[in-house]
């Protein structure tokens, strides 16, 4: 039985998918929490998401004087915007539950490594 | 014998008794040991279990609260004990049921001496200097620089 | 004279000598892996040159130019210098097989006494190379290693005995020409097709057990005794006995096919010279790689045997089975 | 009695057996081990007194994380016990997707036991051919709760993700895929010669060692105890579905793996009730505000019974969170079971029992002579080794 099996393996294709060289057969779905996108133009800044984040890796970060000059009609009191550290993100969604303006949304993108620290934060 | 009819008998022992959020009867001993209970309750044939051996540090007193199951008719009852805070002491019944190292994870993180427990380290390496992690009291500053 | 002493040389270094003889064991190493690989749906080595042809040799250059550590219990001496001779045995060894031509680089009227003599050699040094290092997990891969040696050089020895009373003789080219011609016109008559096959049979269990080789990995059982009398071994040292274990496989699948498959026999079409060379060399090749695949099928579908186990197989159905067979074939007169 | 026979080695922490850094001290006469002692907390992490600084929404986040391999089972714990004390009703359908995504979790954590065990033994072949077929059900998981392990699907009073038509037509085609898969590993890993001459009679667990140190889940089923916290005290949806707890008397490896294989057809039963049966309706009931009392819950994880006990004293941090994670509970049986077997079958007993150790200072040894079991404590061991120190210096 599992003879025939093997014999059978032999011939077949292999289940291996060489990523990154190769992503055919690989499952990306639409719930898969991977890379943060945060719409900074509809924030309102509520710090929501902050609060509820368990791994205590989104930061509220001061709006710079040409932010400040930039904020439209609709966000007249944003004072403040979210910045998220990957590196420490645990990518569970919460933030994107609470926010009251879904403007911070977790997409399927999971192509993450980088050799720079600084490219690991959402936000900016 | 199950453990409703055995603690009926033994309710001479009892010093109180509540229920817990997710309905099981909290019994607490009048003893600071639930030995001699454990004892009664397995030389009258009671198929027990133990789930587990929690300890917690009421500011008065440290608790030790064991979990048994009756394996016969699905009862579970939770028995604790108060012990004093500053020199927390009680008796193994590590050589009844398989509780050894569950109460050793009690002595290292609360410093709760079970008396006949071999057993004083489970988690913590054995040359750990940073006192018992788990009561409240503990505060990382009081072991550790950094 | 200086142009046989120049063959010679040429034979025995470039071709079919060491270069090709390395070669050839780098090659079995990728097959052995790519077809084990792909019996589990896997992709095997894949990057090194074409297919990953040149993995083993990369492994080898990589391990290497690696740091060499050596234990401080270990025996200083043996531990650095044993594992750089440990593959010359073996490369000697495959000088006696035919495999360009009916004669191999070296041939002797004693021929099967050299190959026993060498697969016994390469075991003590296995174990000498565990006891050495020092180290409890490499002792014990060392002694389970003599443990297999004990059980198995019994069936291997017995199975090897059917084809030289076939020809009656211990030299590997009158085995090989004991082998040539048709039975009935159209079957070859090889050992293994025939009475034969039982020996055949009996030389593959021995074989893996040789080679080390799953179900009877048990010297170098990794989730055991984490590598066993490989452990300590690292750098240089640890690339020779790569390089051994390659060479091994070379050397004993070459005897299986030239005891049991006739070598480099195969229809000729007339042609002779360096063509005929070139054809035995393609018939001995195809052999060669069609026990390997099937060495590979049997070693991926068992699990890892206990050494109990083992040696309680062995002395107590491959021996007694051995031992009957011969005698049979003894009483038969060497059908 | 030469004491010179003897060699004392340690397995682990790093090492190829061992997924886990642990360390087993063993003592080996020849291949026979003699003495075994299993030393537990290289991966402490401290969570419990963590959990005490965060609210319960994020200390669930903290307990999904306690084991990556049925951390649905932690996370899940987490919320129903924080449910009792809360005193909220679950609405039925989260009821059902968390038996869903629980029983999706068994499938995924058997077979991968099942890959583990067969390396262990050194059949990589068929570790490969179950860790295949295992990926089903991880896309399975990673489809319905967006990841393939931290599934982040609980929240305390519900779900978070429902099942849409999509998603259950996948889920359907991933099942019809598995069945037959299933059937195939089963005949080979029950049927291979060399599978069951590892396997059989190997790490033997009695009842009565069972019964005593009071083992859980499929090692305590194995061993005769026919308990099963699914039909025994229902939780989640459990007490609506129909389905079979499989119990062996043998205790041995072997047993573990019928009855692992036989659990693995009980699941896919599950699952396929859950899709059929899944009640319309709400999928959270919301929860807020600071909590008092204390709670205990156990669920049947994949490896067996999961405790956690919390207790809030009007706070939204729990005052004190205890965790026992199932394989602690096997600890003290897999170490005693080593003893009077072969090096080999280490890595087998150990797998067995799913690599999860404890430092037990009473260990057991076995006579040379007489093959009788003794039990010794610490110091008795130590004051052994050290006479016989003192007899190899003279």
């Amino acid at each position: 039985m599992l003879i025939i099996e093997l014999i059978k393996n032999l011939f077949r294709r292999p289940e291996t998918v060489k990523y990154p060289y190769e992503t055919e057969g690989l499952n990306f779905p639409e719930r898969l929490r991977a890379l943060h996108i945060i719409d900074q133009e509809s924030c309102i800044g509520c710090r929501k998401c902050a609060r509820a984040c368990p791994a205590y890796v989104i930061e509220m970060v001061p709006l710079t004087e040409d932010e400040l000059e930039a904020r439209t009609e609709k966000i007249k009191k944003k004072k403040v915007k979210p910045v998220i550290d990957l590196t420490a993100c645990i990518f569970c969604g919460v933030c994107e539950d609470v926010c009251p303006t879904d403007c911070l949304n977790l997409t399927n993108h999971i192509v993450l490594p980088s050799g720079d620290k600084e490219e690991l934060e959402v936000g900016d | 014998m199950e453990v409703v009819e055995m603690l009926e008998i033994q309710k001479d022992k009892i010093e109180e008794e509540n229920k817990l959020s997710s309905g099981e009867r909290l019994v607490v001993l009048k003893d600071k040991s639930c030995r001699a209970l454990v004892e009664k309750w397995l030389g009258n044939g009671v198929d027990l279990h133990l789930c587990s051996v929690v300890g917690i540090d009421n500011e008065d007193a440290i608790q030790v609260l064991y979990y048994f199951m009756d394996r016969k008719d699905n009862t579970t009852v939770a028995v604790a004990v108060n012990l004093d805070h500053e020199k927390p002491v009680t008796d193994t019944i590590g050589d009844l049921i398989g509780s050894s190292v569950y109460e050793g994870e009690a002595t290292e993180m609360f410093g709760i001496e079970f008396t006949g427990n071999e057993i004083a380290r489970v988690f913590l390496p054995e040359n750990w200097v940073g006192g018992y992690p788990l009561r409240k009291s503990w505060k990382k500053e009081d072991y550790f620089d950094e | 004279m200086i142009s046989d002493i120049a063959l010679f040389l040429f034979q025995s270094i470039v071709f079919p000598g060491v270069f090709f003889i390395v070669t050839l064991a780098f090659g079995s190493n990728w097959m052995y892996r790519k077809i084990y690989a792909r019996l589990q749906r896997r992709v095997g080595p894949d990057s090194a040159g074409k297919y990953g042809f040149m993995q083993g040799f990369a492994d080898f250059l990589k391990t290497a130019s690696k740091e060499e550590i050596v234990p401080r219990s270990a025996n200083q001496v043996i531990f650095r210098v044993l594992p750089i001779i440990a593959p010359v045995p073996i490369i000697v060894g495959i000088f006696f097989i035919p495999m360009m031509g009916l004669r191999g680089m070296i041939s002797s009227p004693g021929d099967i006494y050299a190959i026993v003599f060498i697969l016994t050699i390469v075991t003590a040094i296995e174990i000498v190379l565990g006891w050495s290092s020092g180290s409890k997990y490499s002792l014990i891969g060392a002694s389970r290693s003599g443990m297999q040696l004990v059980s198995f050089g019994i069936p291997l020895i017995f199975s090897m005995l059917y084809p030289i009373i076939r020809a009656g003789s211990f030299n590997l080219m009158d085995i090989v020409l004991a082998q040539d011609g048709t039975n009935f016109g159209f079957l070859p008559r090889w050992n293994v097709l025939g009475l034969g096959v039982i020996a055949f049979v009996l030389f593959l269990i021995s074989a893996l057990a040789e080679l080390e080789k799953p179900p009877f990995d048990t010297p170098e059982a990794e989730t055991e005794i984490a590598g066993g009398w490989t452990l300590e071994y690292s750098g240089r040292s640890y690339a020779y006995i790569l390089l051994m274990e390659d060479l091994k496989m070379v050397f004993v699948i070459s005897i299986g096919v030239v005891l049991f498959l006739g070598g480099p026999l195969g229809p000729t079409f007339g042609i002779s010279g360096w063509g005929l060379a070139l054809l035995y060399f393609v018939y001995f090749s195809l052999k060669y790689f069609m026990v390997l695949i099937i060495l590979t099928i049997i070693s991926s579908g068992l699990a890892r045997l206990k050494i109990r186990q083992i040696v309680f197989g062995s002395w107590s159905f491959l021996t007694p089975i051995s031992i009957v067979f011969i005698i049979l074939v003894m009483v038969l007169g060497g059908v | 009695m030469s004491k010179r026979d003897y060699t004392e080695f340690n397995l682990g922490p790093q090492h190829p057996a061992l997924k886990e850094p642990e360390t087993f001290r063993v003592v080996v006469e020849g291949e026979r081990i003699v003495k075994a002692e299993a030393i537990l907390g290289h991966t402490h992490r401290g969570i419990e007194k963590v959990a005490e600084q965060r609210d319960y929404n994020k200390a669930l986040y903290l307990a999904e994380r306690i084991c990556g391999i049925c951390s649905f089972a932690h996370n899940a714990n987490f919320a129903r016990a924080v449910e009792f004390v809360a005193d909220v009703e679950v609405p039925e359908r989260a009821q059902y997707l968390r038996v869903l995504v629980a029983e999706l979790e068994r499938l995924h954590s058997h077979m991968l036991w099942l890959g583990v065990l067969a390396h262990e033994i050194g059949f990589d072949t068929f570790y490969f051919l179950v860790w295949n077929d295992r990926e089903l059900v991880m896309d399975a998981l990673e489809t319905l709760t967006g990841n393939r392990v931290n599934y982040g699907m609980n929240d305390i009073g519900g779900v978070r993700a429902d099942l849409t038509p999509d998603i259950k037509g996948l889920l359907m085609r991933k099942l019809d895929e598995l069945g037959p898969r299933l059937e195939k590993i089963k005949e080979i890993a029950l049927k291979n010669k060399t599978v069951i001459s590892r396997t059989k009679g190997v790490g033997v667990i009695s009842n009565e060692l069972a019964r005593k140190t009071c083992v859980t889940g499929p090692t305590a089923r194995s061993s005769g105890i026919n308990w099963d916290l699914r039909r025994d005290q229902p939780y989640f949806a459990y007490g609506d579905l129909d389905f079979d707890v499989k119990v062996s008397t043998d205790g041995d490896v072997y047993s573990k793996i019928t009855l692992r294989i036989e659990e693995l057809f009980e699941s896919m039963r599950i699952i396929q009730q859950v899709l059929e049966h899944l009640p319309e309706g709400r999928i959270k009931t919301d929860v807020r505000g600071k909590l008092d009392g204390s709670a205990v819950s156990r669920i049947e994880a994949p490896r067996g019974e999961n405790f956690h006990y919390v207790d809030f004293r009007n706070s939204k941090e729990p005052y004190r969170m205890k965790v026992r994670a199932p394989t602690y509970a096997n600890v003290v049986s897999s170490v005693e079971v080593l003893v009077g077997h072969y090096i080999s079958d280490i890595p087998v007993i150990v797998a067995a029992n799913d690599p999860c150790f404890s430092c037990t200072d009473r260990t057991l040894v076995i006579d040379r002579d007489t093959e009788r079991y003794q039990i010794l404590t610490a110091k008795e061991l130590r004051k052994l080794s050290i006479e016989t120190t003192k007899e190899e210096i003279m």
